[in-house]
């Protein structure tokens, strides 16, 4: 009970806290920012708003493939934050996405198990695999001193070309196909019943409760723990952590293990919830560079990290039905851009919200660290 | 065999080309202490630009040049945010990841009739190959047997485009400029402890702007190198992660120009070995998904077995805050 | 007027700085301080951690603005004060923190931002060095222009920072605690350059906390409390008690109260002990020691002779070559920091911020940061918040920690406030042998104190403890015996009673005394 | 309805008939991406044009965007949506699952005797017109040496490869034949570096079917001033004096004539429309009289008339090209 008053109180801090307004108000800006690229094209930026929130809050439908979007996006940024907090950039999200999505393929596809073990065996194959993967750039930073960006961003590209390889085997791909076998039903996280009245084409799944749980595991390990005591006081300074008796090396290699955990439960979850297979890739799906976003937005916090994933996902999604007046796809990329842009310069809206409240005489004491 | 060679060659340095700007672009502003993880961004937008002002004017010059200035304006655009307004750098960068491109895609499909991909550009208007002339005309002398011959070792590695002797131009620019020069003391110190350089009278925040500014350029640079020399047009997924690949070579190079160059070289040799290896010529009967991984997998060895640790420049990542104003 | 230790030429005021008022938000910094230097004169400013001093003078170099009063230099009022314009009109700081770039050569460092060029810009490497042996030969400072600032003592570091002033011609020398982190010996010499700039015309302030410097050498002395200015006054017609007690507005007592003691067991004992430095040169050179329970064993040396190796091999952080390191008994070589952390000894660090705290960590969780895998802070690898929030509260009563706040981030602490979080987490640990290192460094005199009772009852709880510290009237009179280490090998232990600084000072140097006391 | 200023002449019109509603939804690379999707939208275009038919799109970046396209078309009230591009055969089929009320349509991909009743698969016989462009080549080379550029490993691809083989050998048993498989439909450096290294060694006529890589491909073309065969639409204005003829796939014709049955309404599903040379739906590029002579150009149309009757078969995988 204590447990929960605990969360309930960072919830509230959070919501409360500088930080959030500031985040708030960047979006604000990025909308606007967005909103004047559409005038200069000629669109109507009000009507192309209203389609993008009509498109992601107007239906059930809607709410619906917002977080069914957003499911893999909360754990990818996850990761990224996870391993910010304790000083790493894991900018190898999309590698171990691709990694988890395949180990949980083949485990979903050929285990043959009861669903309630078939379930979490290939959510943990999938994680564990892309644990190891990204404990790997882990070892070879703490063995050999390879910085983790480098380490990461060539393992994107291995991991990429080692799902096209395993569909070359043909116990593995479906005939006539560009993608693998289909997961077991057993294997399958979906929600049919919710379809009902979600609409029938929407891939409800549990995975955003997998994902809600795994944040609340997440915050816990970072706070609660010794081990996220451990992963932080690296993060922050190695040489004091040394000095303490934290084995450093090994909290490097637990961490990128880690938070390669939390991106291959996201290629998990979308395996076992929405696709069901994996394809060949022709290139980079994204959701792990869009994590490093949302990982950002949310303040590598994560709280902060759900409620950007949603955010982010609901612009994606929602804003697809700006297509509807013809505007392109790429506006939502622009807008995106542009509310991460503000949330850098945080320091800006500092100036601007500190003019504003000495304007209406509020005078708020604005300090951010 | 030679000729094998010749053209592994010739192919190592198209790839490395845009390689080299762009990591030459992340060197100077790492050196001055500011994270440029935009570079794919800003690549994309040079490209685009390159390649949209080359098929409009038909100049290459005025293309290239157009290129850099885009990159620039991202650059600019990375420098309010990081120096002025104190950013986070990486988020910074990110953002200009998801702005750059977006933007290169929606003003293409604004001037271009809604196309994605730019209008090809006839051969005539791209980069100029500058000596291609000269072995022409050497070759037609014949006394020099088959040597300048196209497609001999000789044209196959020095008939290059322009913007590939540029790129080795600018690394020897920029290893001038910051070891020789009193503007490359400046901003290495400005890059190592700013604070230090700051109470000696030198102005950290122009410093930083200029070299990510000139960052910028150089990405944009990059990106001009593909859409106007490798390939001639500009498409969605041209830069498709170089940028990320130059940001790797920055840090692989323990973050000195010579030693970018020497990544991205590295780079482009492990991936000109790939497409020799991967002909059917050669009968390697190997998974080309494996023979794929080549590139990055040599880039993985050799970092353990012989680069060992780098070190970045001390300040690199953090803001300089002025203690007041 | 007449016998100063400096010509003082009283007509010319270099400095005024009229009320000066600082604020940093709701916080004064500097109180309405006002402070006059004259060409020729030594100034000292004296105050406790945080009362204001590197502030004061960080506005008269122009790093802050000051909120009221005013700044004139050489008669000329100064109004946006910057340090460009601050170099222009003839000031130079030597910074409490080192302001100087490490990969770069000492040349390098001292002509930042004023290169000689030749060309294209280019630096003019050979007329800036034979410029910076100019300068070094006419006031003493001899540096190696060529060497890297992290290949050089921080002597020689301290050098360089004034050099940096003089290169670019300072009339007015600001020093921010330039012998916090000098050797006796450095000390004399740097003392003795200030002499001679100030026969030369230059005008100095000096930053520090050691009263006896300050007797030494300054002139006029202006003592700051809590951001106030309590007196200015002249330095000869104050004792140091006087001026300690004016700064801290209490009495101290400088001398450190132990009484005898109980030798007991062998603690450490270190044998022929073989370790290399960061260059892999040897820092270590066959050196052997004991301590023993329930006293002080104080090493020392000039900085540099393997006194951080000693103590980086004695935690675990740096490979033993050969010999060995029994701790009661059992060998400890080559264990890890945690394996001998557990075995029984403590430390506190030298460089605090880097090694000794996780500045972004809380108090309470730097109190625990050896211990959070144990219990009552954790059980079956959960923290117990309450148990550490606790623990944390009653150290910050018991080591009188200000602020109070466990959930402040230590990052916010003062220095002296910092080094008490450092040693209750150290003492708290209970060692068998406590390690301390250069504990007093930058501390006023009231944290000095307290770091010195600190260590003297863990001698009186039966402990052994080992002091490493290169201010000698530390070690004279905190130990009971004294190692003397020179060049990575102690060269002679004498009795703490009986020890005098001149024989030390010359054991210290490498000369040999005929007869072991 | 012009007599004394009625004012309700909407009214009594005769229920004016719900114009169709057919929409699309892309693969990456969007709309205009000169290729394949845009094929596609051509083809949707002309049947507003021509048959008044409403159309839309939706562009997907990734492939997680297919599935949310199409539900949303499906709730826009398109009531056909076609998924260009057989990566997106598994979400048209679970979507046609969904939505018994809708129809689907999907290029490039044939359910067999799996098609759902409202669903139309439509595939191409792009061995037919890569048999031809092989004839061209195998007669055009002077060095009896020829390129083939795959853009992956995949059935696809093997219909143009041992289409084109076939035609290679057929024209001219002496070739030989270079290949490599670039393993990207992105990588237009790759698709250059590839070429000039045929092109080095020996190889004058390259043909590929590698999407964007291909575009390297006939930069290099460009370059070495060699020639280089096109795919899908018509490739010679990217290099008019290089690209001597294209394997062109009719994805136009495929969706207009749909888009016509349904006007009509003779529109059956449950199928898979196959659009070989017969149907006009694959041929050679218009353009290929600019450098193919007449003879050349006779024969291949000679050929073109025996496959259409079905004299000769052309291999569409290796097996089928062996055993010949
Ligand atoms: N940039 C700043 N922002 C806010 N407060 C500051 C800042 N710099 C200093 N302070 C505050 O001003 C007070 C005076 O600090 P200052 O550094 O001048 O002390 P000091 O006398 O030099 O101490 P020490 O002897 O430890 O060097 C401190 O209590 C500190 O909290
Ligand atoms: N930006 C800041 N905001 C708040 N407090 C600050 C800031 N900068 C410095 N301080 C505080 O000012 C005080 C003096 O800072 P300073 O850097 O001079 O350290 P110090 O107290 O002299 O420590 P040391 O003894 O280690 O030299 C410290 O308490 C420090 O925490
Ligand atoms: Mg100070
Ligand atoms: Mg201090």
């Amino acid at each position: 009970m204590t447990k929960f008053n605990d969360f309930k109180a960072r919830m509230i801090d959070y919501i409360l806290n500088e930080n959030l307004k500031l985040t708030l108000f960047s979006i604000i800006l990025g909308l606007l920012s967005g909103a004047v690229i559409l005038a200069i094209a000629g669109f109507n930026p009000i009507e192309a708003y209203r389609l993008m929130i009509v498109g992601m809050l107007g239906s059930p439908r809607g709410i619906a493939w917002t977080i069914v979007q957003s499911t893999p996006l909360i754990l990818t940024g996850l990761s990224v934050a996870f391993a910010f907090r304790t000083g790493l950039f894991n900018i190898g999200v999309e590698g171990q996405f691709i990694i988890g999505a395949l180990a949980t393929t083949l485990a979903g596809y050929f285990l043959r198990l009861p669903a309630i073990i078939h379930i979490p065996v290939a959510l943990l194959i999938g994680m564990i695999a892309a644990g190891l993967w990204a404990s790997f750039a882990g070892y070879l930073k703490a063995k050999f001193g390879v910085h983790e960006v480098i380490a990461t961003i060539m393992l994107n590209w291995i991991a990429l070309y080692l799902n096209n390889y395993a569909l070359e085997f043909n116990a593995f791909r479906r005939p006539s196909s560009e993608s693998s076998h289909r997961i077991q039903e057993t294997a399958s996280i979906a929600i049919t019943w919710l379809r009902d009245i979600v609409g029938p084409a929407v891939k409800v799944n549990w995975g955003i409760v997998i994902a809600l749980v795994i944040a609340i595991i997440v915050h816990y390990i970072l706070f609660n723990t010794t081990l996220g005591f451990q992963l932080r006081a690296v993060g922050y300074n190695r040489d004091a952590s040394e000095y303490g008796g934290i084995n450093v090396n090994r909290n490097i290699i637990v961490s990128m293990g880690i938070a390669g955990m939390l991106s291959g439960a996201a290629g998990a979850v979308h395996v076992m919830g929405v696709s069901r297979q994996v394809s060949v890739l022709a290139a980079m799906e994204g959701f792990g560079f869009n994590g490093i976003a949302v990982s950002l937005i949310g303040n590598n916090s994560p709280i902060g990290v759900v409620f950007s994933a949603i955010l982010f996902g609901g612009i994606n999604y929602g804003g697809r039905n700006m297509q509807n007046i013809g505007v392109p796809t790429e506006i939502i990329n622009i807008v995106i851009g542009s509310i991460i842009f503000y949330i850098a310069s945080y320091k800006l809206l500092q100036i601007i919200l500190r003019k504003a409240s000495r304007k209406s005489g509020k005078g708020g004491n604005l300090h951010v660290k | 065999m030679l000729n094998n060679i010749a053209l592994i060659i010739s192919i190592t340095l198209m790839y490395s080309t845009p390689l080299i700007y762009a990591a030459l672009g992340g060197v100077i502003s790492e050196k001055s202490g500011v994270v440029n993880i935009g570079l794919e961004g800003m690549m994309t937008i040079g490209a685009f630009a390159g390649a949209a002002t080359g098929a409009l004017t038909g100049n290459p010059w005025l293309a290239f040049l157009v290129a850099g200035l885009s990159g620039g304006i991202f650059g600019l655009l990375h420098a309010i945010a990081s120096v002025t307004f104190h950013a986070n750098q990486v988020v910074s960068g990110i953002a200009i990841n998801f702005l750059a491109p977006g933007l290169a895609l929606f003003i293409s499909r604004r001037i271009f009739n809604g196309a994605t991909m730019t209008p090809l550009i006839p051969l005539e208007n791209k980069m100029p190959l500058p000596f291609s002339n000269i072995f022409r005309s050497l070759h037609n002398q014949g006394r020099f047997g088959n040597v300048f011959a196209r497609n001999s070792i000789v044209d196959l590695i020095f008939n290059q485009y322009v913007t590939v002797y540029i790129a080795f131009i600018l690394v020897a620019i920029l290893w001038f400029l910051l070891y020789k020069t009193k503007f490359g003391l400046r901003i290495r110190a400005v890059g190592e402890h700013p604070k230090a350089a700051d109470t000696l009278g030198v102005n950290v925040y122009g410093l930083r702007y200029f070299c990510v500014i000139a960052s910028g350029v150089l990405a944009g640079l990059g990106g001009a190198s593909l859409s106007l020399a490798i390939v001639s047009t500009f498409r969605a997924t041209l830069v498709s992660g170089q940028g990320f690949i130059a940001l790797a070579a920055v840090i692989f190079g323990k973050w000195k120009p010579q030693g970018a160059l020497a990544a991205c070289l590295l780079f482009g040799l492990a991936t000109g070995l790939r497409i020799y290896l991967g002909g059917s010529a050669v009968g390697l009967d190997v998974s080309q998904n494996l023979l794929s991984m080549l590139p990055y997998v040599i880039t993985l060895v050799v970092l353990v077995g012989f680069v060992g640790k780098a070190v970045a420049p001390a300040s690199v990542g953090l803001p300089y805050e002025k203690s007041d104003k | 007027m007449d016998n100063y230790k400096n010509n003082i030429d009283f007509s010319n005021k270099v400095i005024e700085m009229k009320n000066i008022t600082k604020m940093f938000g709701n916080f004064t910094a500097n109180d309405t301080i006002s402070l006059t230097l004259h060409q020729g004169e030594i100034h000292a400013l004296l105050g406790e951690n945080g009362a204001g001093k590197s502030t004061l003078m960080n506005v008269l170099y122009g790093l802050y603005q000051p909120t009221h009063g005013e700044i004139y230099i050489k008669g000329e009022h100064i109004k946006e004060n910057s340090p460009a314009l601050a170099i222009a009109k003839g000031v130079g700081m030597v910074h409490q923190h080192f302001m100087l770039i490490p990969t770069f050569t000492v040349t390098e460092n001292i002509i930042l931002g004023m290169e000689p060029t030749f060309g294209l810009n280019q630096v003019d490497i050979k007329k800036a060095i034979k410029e910076v042996e100019e300068i070094s030969e006419k006031y003493g400072l001899t540096v190696d222009p060529l060497a890297k600032i992290q290949d050089i003592s921080v002597g020689m570091q301290q050098r360089v920072e004034i050099l940096k002033a003089l290169y670019r011609g300072a009339e007015i020398l600001i020093l921010d605690e330039p012998t916090a982190v000098l050797t006796p010996q450095e000390i004399k010499e740097l003392i003795q350059i200030m002499k001679n700039l100030t026969s030369q015309g230059k005008s100095i302030i000096l930053i520090t906390h050691k009263l006896k410097e300050i007797k030494e050498s300054a002139d006029f002395c202006t003592v700051i409390r809590r951001g106030k200015q309590i007196d200015t006054v002249d330095v000869q017609k104050v004792t140091t008690d006087d001026l300690a007690s004016m700064m801290v507005g209490r009495e101290v007592n400088f001398v450190v109260e132990k009484g005898d003691t109980t030798v007991g067991d062998i603690v450490l004992k270190v044998k022929d002990l073989v370790a290399a430095d960061n260059r892999g040169l040897r820092a270590l050179n066959e050196l052997s020691l004991e301590v023993r329970a329930g006293e002080i064993l104080g090493i020392a040396g000039v900085d540099g002779n393997g006194q951080s190796e000693l103590v980086e091999v004695l935690t675990g952080l740096r490979p033993v070559l050969s010999g060995d390191i029994e701790l009661n008994s059992k060998s400890i070589r080559n264990k890890t920091p945690k394996e001998i952390m557990s075995l029984g000894i403590s430390n506190i660090p030298e460089d605090r911020q880097r090694r000794g705290l996780v500045l972004d960590f809380t108090i309470a969780e730097n109190l625990i940061l050896q211990n959070f895998e144990k219990e009552p802070f954790s059980k079956k690898y959960i923290l117990n918040k309450d148990s550490i929030k606790s623990f944390a509260k009653k150290l910050i009563n018991k080591f009188d920690v200000r602020p109070t706040n466990e959930e402040l981030q230590v990052k916010a602490l003062s220095g002296g406030n910092q080094q008490k979080v450092i040693i209750a987490r150290e003492v708290t640990n209970d060692p068998d042998l406590l390690i301390a290192a250069q504990p007093t460094r930058g501390l006023d005199v009231g944290a000095i104190e307290f770091v010195h009772k600190s260590l003297v009852e863990q001698r009186d709880k039966g402990k052994a403890v080992l002091l490493v510290s290169l201010e000698l009237d530390e070690v004279i009179s905190v130990s009971d015996r004294i190692a003397i280490i020179y060049e990575g090998r102690i060269v002679g232990i004498v009795d703490a009673k009986n020890a005098d600084e001149n024989k030390l000072g010359l054991m210290m140097a490498g000369g040999k005394l005929d007869d072991k006391i | 309805a012009c007599g004394g200023g009625q004012t309700k002449d909407q009214g009594q019109k005769p229920p004016e008939e719900q114009p169709i509603r057919v929409a699309m939804v892309t693969d990456v690379g969007g709309v205009e991406d000169q290729s394949f999707n845009q094929a596609a939208w051509e083809g949707l275009q002309k049947a507003n044009t021509d048959l008044g038919i409403e159309v839309g799109f939706r562009e997907s970046n990734q492939e997680a965007d297919y599935e949310p396209n199409i539900d949303d078309l499906v709730d826009a009230g398109y009531e056909f949506i076609w998924g260009v591009g057989f990566k997106m055969a598994t979400a048209i089929k679970e979507a046609s699952e969904n939505y018994p009320e809708n129809i689907f349509g999907v290029i490039d991909f044939a359910y067999g005797d799996d098609t759902p009743e409202n669903v139309v698969g439509v595939v191409f016989k792009e061995q037919e017109a890569s048999y031809l462009v092989g004839l061209i080549a195998g007669k055009m080379t002077q060095t009896n040496k020829v390129g083939f550029i795959a853009g992956m490993d995949i059935d696809v691809i093997h219909r143009f490869q041992y289409g084109f083989y076939a035609g290679l050998k057929d024209a001219n048993p002496d070739v030989e034949i270079l290949y490599q498989n670039a393993n990207a439909f992105d990588d237009q450096a790759a698709g250059k570096s590839i070429a000039l290294q045929m092109y080095q060694q020996g190889a004058d006529i390259i043909f590929h079917a590698a999407g964007d890589t291909g575009t390297g491909m006939i930069e290099a073309a460009r370059e070495q001033n060699k020639w280089a065969i096109g795919v899908d639409r018509d490739q010679n204005y990217l290099a008019p004096d290089n690209v001597i003829t294209s394997a062109m796939k009719g994805v136009d014709l495929a969706v207009y004539e749909i888009a016509q049955e349904l006007k009509n309404g003779t529109f059956k599903g449950g199928r898979t429309l196959v659009y070989g040379l017969a149907e006009g739906g694959v041929d050679i590029a218009p353009t290929s009289n600019k450098h193919v002579p007449q003879e050349i150009l006779d024969f291949v149309e000679e050929q073109k008339q025996k496959i259409i009757s079905g004299e000769i078969v052309i291999p569409a995988n290796k097996e089928e090209y062996d055993a010949r």
